[in-house]
């Protein structure tokens, strides 16, 4: 009964997915009515310019908050785990809210404090430049990655705790008996035992972002994230354009997904 | 807790019985077999390495398993194809499986409460704490699990097994994780316990000094196979073969190819061609010219002197060399490299007159024919 | 405390503070600030042309009532849809942690999650097409079943939702689910209760820390969702996230939309919080919010 | 230093829904078959070289909508001046004017709609044209001058018409088989033979100004009491709505909706993909637009702007432009190079007596905060 109602359950999550590659490969243009087999989608999406400059910036953005999250969330969750105290607490209080906080409440926050800033510094900058046409700070990339950055480093933190609690802090004893230094503490033991949260973190990251439409839709400048063009695709009545992208997304991750999957295995001792 | 007796008038005085029970995972024979029956009211012990199947055995009579070939029977009854829930039969696991989401009173009572009808919850309260009397820890019903010490959460399992009246109680490997210490204590007030309730125990462990000291009967096993099944004199004294008497106690072997035998015994010759000469153990099988065999001395048999002062009338002597010795209070334990024998362990009382022995020193070993075993291999 | 303990101890502060400082900063300017700025636009006025103009005033609190629907929708749509996205999650992590074999348990795994690195806006287009007229009403059509709907309305709208998050729902639990001592599950039928009763008393307790954090996840990014109701609702079943996008971006009334969305944190606050404490006190002890 | 206010509301209103919808194209759909037979027809297309190479630099930038431009009309201005064209499509007019504000964009060409102009002369961010530098502007080849109108400031040229396009209703007459000529039909065939089968845009503008006009009031009213009618309507039509949403397309297409509010393009797309949806201009009248080039003050190329839209305004490369994007225009050298089943299209090219009535969109209109709060109680109704 159980095996039949997780059929079932995996019948649900597939059927859109069959949809979407079914009419990727649909060689009329409607998105909505099947006409024959054609893989032309996939070479107009290959040659649509504004599509690929949308997901080379979305990769450009979910690889650089990622990254941020994970660093400055990985040295955060290391720094508390030392902390007692007042700090800690509103630390802690902090990652609370920043995962609670609705997405699109932290677009429109951040849109408006932003831009609340920009206007001061950019009026700032105006009286100090010497020149004639100062430079004038925007919403853009760096707009889109800090607000990425913010839940994405919430997550990290949350992650990479929950892995040093579950770290036997004799390993670091027996490190240091062994005359390892903090530093080669860190380097030989703690980071690989957090590795498996760390990488977690990283990709959830990577992940929330490169999906991510609703905080995007609010503090993006000029440059167009994938699922902002998406988003506005579907608007303009899709063509299986858009299918096609979406099958090559997910083929992207899938194998993304499988090669870090080996890359784990492999990486761990046969111990654990 | 008199009244946790199991009913005398039960059929057949075997609470336990397995009849060539196989039971197989994947390639792996995990029991080979196996018969056995079980005395009720009694002691009982399954004694082997990891892996032997003791576990799987008691896993079968608590219907976690069942099995692929043979019979079991619980009181008299077939449990074959019924599920561990409704067996008569309860366990005190390894690592006790306490659950952590309840307190003390709840797990102790949560047997009593899977009953149809339900006890009231006044009764089942009463039965707790006379459950808990019963393990000596009254004070501790509203703690939670996590917040015991390893033999509280011993006793908790024990009671929270106990509380149901099972027929059979099974436990598996239940002192593993404590200290020396109180290993020793529990061992006492687990068989204390049995007495008390009359319960048969039905206990798996690796450890044969704690086989030996609880048990009324002991079961081997190797390779999924009982290998022999008896009381701990039995065994001690009367092995069936080499793996027996290497498992139950401590004993130097002298292995060799059988030259002669008779009715009382078998003449070995070893690798070094030395003859040695002992009688059959009493339960033992029994050797054909040409077989593989060893000679079975336990250290406590072999005497050890200074060259100048051996006795007169010992059917074995070598020279050998005392290598190190090991001070254990009442007695100490001798290393000697004797010629022709190898490395031999020596046991001597505190009074013997070579505790005065050095290493380094020569000595001469030996014993009487009479205090060894001729035992086949296996 | 000796010196030399003295001495460890501030270094150690001195390296926690450094290590700390990027991620305060982050916060600082990226969460306080933006939220004090919403705080303090909830409290103005909306400017002739639009926008915010400096006042005080709790006018926008008290016409919150205006916004009604949005946050009665919410507030029912987001907790059925935790509840549905549980009740057919809990059944699949269940088979995967305790039915499914061990060498199939990866991959089905895997596939759970898999559909959650697909662009979230291209599934729920695929629902789009499902559940309008030329998808699943076509078939039933042909069936015999004439004139059904699903498309724009609320139960289009909670196919999206447990669609979306039930990944979110199964991933959790199923790690709750497989790190459970399965001697526990023996200990319980040992003592007679049957497999009904165990999983009652037994694995659904200890799968409590898991099916709480699903239930957070869900619940937390169901408040504040917008596509969903965007793209499966048609507009016209209206989410507090729905209603801030209109008031920011149409009405131009960013003080009004400032107190909605404070409403809305406050709201998330104080339950989430409730319902942890809640959940504590029943054996979900050690939860983290991942 | 500019008005922070202002800025930010120009920051947000940018997302403004809707405006996108609009800028539909026919692309390979909607004039598949007549684009085949025009690109043989048309001699000449190709302009002879004007610029030796590098003349202009090696870029000029177009910030424009989405499927609104030919692109081999763009590699052939690359062809002859050397200039590559990096195009650059944006949403919305407010997301356009905001980024303009915001400054350092590099843009040197964009892409406004009538009713921002106004804006972007008031913001200092736009300067009059230079017509010398574009022979091919000629101000009396527009077929109606009102197309142009909107770029021309206190007597100084800002802008020049690219294409118009109208806002009406299209119809599935298979399932409402009367063809409907006013909002008023609209409207009340909404709430009774259509119920359940209607969508309107997500978008105050179009939805409360053909709401007024049920009414016969103006497509941009804000007073207040002819609002409160409109809103009454449109409180009473929610219940009988398929949706409210500017993404028709798909809803119209599966047959899930009858009739929507829909703009020009898409009017068209739906047409000639299937014939029996129609596109209706209300004979009460509504929304009519029309989109510009204009230079930004900080373009980093003038030169290559000039260049640009000179070249689009070409006839033969407009007339191209025309039938990638699908959209009306209003040039006259245009018209007369289409190919009469096109010239005559009664979407793209209505009867003079339907265009009179329509409207220009205000801007005001756009910010009244009224209107806003009409449209969210209509949506949260």
């Amino acid at each position: 009964m159980l095996r039949g109602y997780a059929i079932f359950v995996y019948l649900f999550l597939y059927a859109p997915i069959a949809l979407i590659v079914l009419f990727s490969f649909n060689s009329g243009n409607n998105a909505s009515d099947l006409q024959g087999f054609a893989v032309t989608w996939y070479i107009k999406a290959a040659g649509n310019t504004l599509m690929l400059g949308a997901l080379k910036n979305s990769v450009i953005i979910a690889t650089a908050s990622a990254i941020l999250a994970t660093f400055m969330g990985t040295m955060a969750a290391l720094a508390l785990q030392n902390l007692r105290g007042p700090l800690r607490v509103l630390f802690d209080g902090l990652t609370y809210v920043a995962i609670m906080v609705p997405g699109i409440v932290i677009g429109i926050a951040t849109l408006i404090a932003l831009v609340t800033t920009f206007d001061v510094t950019n009026a700032l900058i105006a009286d100090l430049w010497p020149g004639e046409a100062p430079p004038k700070l925007g919403l853009g990339y760096g707009s889109i990655i800090a607000a990425h950055t913010l839940f994405a480093m919430a997550l990290v933190i949350v992650i990479v705790r929950a892995r040093i609690a579950g770290m036997d802090r004799a390993l670091i004893e027996a490190s240091a008996d062994l005359y390892a230094d903090p530093l080669a503490t860190f380097r030989q033991v703690t980071l690989p035992q957090l590795a498996p949260g760390i990488i977690a973190g990283f990709l959830l990251s990577f992940t929330f972002s490169f999906d991510d439409f609703v905080i995007a839709f609010f503090v993006a400048g000029s440059q167009q994230t994938l699922p902002i063009y998406v988003f506005s695709s579907i608007r303009r009545g899709v063509t299986p354009e858009i299918n096609a992208i979406g099958t090559a997304v997910m083929l992207f991750s899938l194998t993304a997904l499988i090669t870090a999957q080996v890359l784990l295995r492999r990486g761990k001792r046969p111990a654990q | 807790m008199a009244a946790t007796a199991p009913d005398q008038t039960d059929q057949g005085s075997y609470d336990v019985e397995f009849r060539s029970v196989v039971k197989h995972f994947g390639d792996v024979k995990a029991v080979d077999d196996v018969s056995f029956a079980l005395k009720r009211g009694s002691f009982h012990s399954f004694l082997g390495p990891s892996g032997c199947g003791k576990t799987t055995s008691l896993r079968l009579i608590a219907g976690f398993e069942q099995p692929d070939a043979g019979a079991i029977e619980i009181a008299g009854q077939s449990v074959v194809g019924v599920p561990a829930y409704r067996r008569p039969v309860n366990m005190v696991f390894q690592h006790y499986a306490l659950f952590p989401h309840m307190d003390v009173a709840a797990n102790v009572g949560y047997g009593l409460r899977q009953r149809k009808p339900r006890p009231s919850e006044s009764e089942v309260a009463a039965r707790v704490a006379e459950a808990l009397e019963l393990v000596r820890l009254p004070q501790l019903a509203s703690r939670r699990v996590w917040e015991l010490s390893g033999g509280q959460q011993q006793r908790v399992a024990l009671a929270r097994a106990l509380i149901n009246r099972p027929t059979v109680l099974l436990l598996d490997e239940p002192l593993a994780a404590l200290d020396r210490k109180l290993r020793r204590e529990m061992q006492i007030e687990l068989q204390n316990l049995q007495r008390e309730v009359g319960i048969t125990f039905v206990l798996v462990t690796h450890d044969q000094e704690e086989a030996l000291s609880m048990s009324d009967t002991i079961g081997i096993m190797k390779d999924g196979k009982v290998v022999q099944f008896g009381t701990p004199e039995e065994l001690y004294d009367a092995p069936v073969n080499r793996y027996v008497a290497d498992f139950v106690g401590e004993s130097n072997f002298f292995p060799g190819s059988v030259a002669s035998t008779d009715r009382e015994g078998a003449t070995l010759v070893t690798a070094s061609g030395l003859t040695l000469r002992a009688p059959y153990s009493r339960l033992g099988t029994r050797l054909s010219p040409g077989d593989r065999g060893s000679i079975a001395v336990r250290p406590e048999a072999i005497g050890l002197w200074r060259p100048t002062r051996v006795p007169a009338g010992l059917d074995v002597t070598r020279p050998a060399r005392l290598l190190n010795r090991i001070y254990l209070g009442d007695h100490s334990e001798f290393q000697i490299e004797a010629e022709g024998l190898g490395p031999v362990l020596v046991r001597l009382p505190k009074s013997d007159e070579a505790q005065e022995l050095e290493p380094g020193d020569q000595v001469v070993m030996g014993w009487n024919h009479e205090r060894a075993l001729a035992l086949g291999e296996g | 405390m000796t010196d030399a303990a003295t001495i460890q101890e501030t270094r150690q502060r001195r390296w926690a503070y450094a290590l700390l400082a990027p991620s305060a900063f982050w916060y600082l300017a990226l969460l306080i600030l933006p939220l004090i700025v919403v705080m303090v636009y909830s409290v103005g006025e909306r400017a002739p042309t639009g926008g915010y103009q400096a006042a005080f005033t709790f006018d926008n609190y008290l016409n919150l009532g205006a916004r009604w629907t949005a946050f009665k929708n919410t507030l029912t749509l987001a907790p059925a849809g935790t509840l549905i996205c549980l009740l057919a999650g809990y059944p699949l992590a269940y088979f995967l942690a305790v039915k499914a074999s061990p060498k199939t348990r990866l991959l089905l795994l895997i596939l759970v999650i898999v559909p959650f690195w697909t662009s979230f806006l291209i599934r729920t287009y695929a629902w789009m097409f499902i559940l309008g007229g030329r998808g699943l009403p076509q078939l039933l059509d042909f069936i015999g079943i004439e004139g059904v709907r699903f498309i724009n309305t609320p139960f289009s709208v909670l196919v999206g939702i447990v669609y979306a998050y039930l990944p979110l729902m199964v991933f959790p639990i199923f790690v709750s689910l497989e790190k459970l001592d399965k001697r526990l599950l023996e200990a319980s039928e040992d003592l007679g209760a049957s497999p009904f009763a165990t999983f009652r008393q037994v694995t659904l307790p200890l799968s409590a820390p898991g099916v709480i954090t699903g239930c957070m996840l869900v619940f937390i990014l169901l408040m504040g969702e917008y596509l969903i109701p965007q793209m499966l609702g048609g507009g016209k079943v209206f989410f507090i996230g729905n209603a801030l996008v209109d008031l920011f971006l149409q009405s131009l009334n960013w003080p009004f939309g400032s107190a909605c969305a404070m409403a809305l944190v406050v709201i998330m606050v104080v339950t989430v919080t409730l319902y942890l404490k809640a959940t504590r006190a029943t054996g979900g002890r050690d939860v983290s919010l991942v | 230093m500019s008005d922070p206010r202002k800025e930010f509301i120009a920051q947000l209103r940018r997302y403004q829904m809707g405006s996108i919808s609009r800028r539909h194209f026919l692309g390979a759909t909607g004039l598949g078959t007549a684009m085949a037979v025009m690109a043989g027809a048309v001699p000449g297309l190709r302009p002879r070289a004007g610029f030796a190479a590098g003349e202009i630099g090696d870029k000029v930038s177009l910030t424009s909508w989405p499927n609104y431009h030919d692109p081999a009309n763009l590699e052939k201005f690359t062809e002859m001046t050397g200039a590559a064209v990096e195009l650059t499509v944006f949403g919305s007019n407010e997301e356009m004017y905001a980024k303009l504000q915001a400054g350092g964009t590099g843009w040197d060409v964009f892409v406004p709609t009538n009713y921002t102009i106004q804006n972007y002369v008031d913001a200092d961010l736009i300067d009059p044209l230079d017509t010398a530098q574009i022979p091919n502007f000629d101000p009396a080849s527009y077929s109606d001058p009102r197309m142009s109108e909107p770029g021309t400031i206190g007597g100084k040229i800002y802008a020049l018409h690219k294409d118009w396009g109208t806002t009406g209703f299209v119809q599935n007459t298979k399932e409402l088989p009367d063809k409907l000529t006013s909002w008023k039909e609209f409207w009340d065939i909404a709430k009774d033979k259509a119920s359940g089968r209607v969508m309107v845009h997500d978008y105050q503008l179009t939805t409360i100004g053909n709401a007024l006009k049920y009414f016969g009031y103006s497509f941009n009213s804000n007073d207040e009491k002819e609002l409160a009618e409109a809103e009454k309507l449109l409180i009473e039509v929610k219940p009988h709505l398929f949706a409210i949403s500017s993404d028709y397309q798909p809803g119209m297409r599966n047959g899930d909706a009858w009739m929507s509010v829909a703009w020009t393009g898409d009017g068209k797309q739906l047409h000639n993909d299937i014939p029996e949806i129609i596109y209706v201009l209300g004979k009460e009248g509504g929304e009519i637009w029309s989109d510009f080039y204009a230079i930004p003050k900080a373009a980093p190329n003038k030169k290559g702007a000039y260049a640009l839209i000179n070249f689009l305004l070409d006839p033969d490369v407009n007339t191209a432009e025309l039938m990638v994007h699908g959209y009306p225009v209003a040039d006259k050298r245009v018209i007369a190079k289409l190919p009469p089943e096109i010239a005559n299209d009664p979407i793209m090219y209505p009867a003079a007596e339907l265009l009179s009535p329509l409207e220009f969109g205000a801007s005001d209109v756009l910010t009244n905060p009224l209107r806003a709060e009409i449209m969210a109680r209509f949506k949260s109704a």
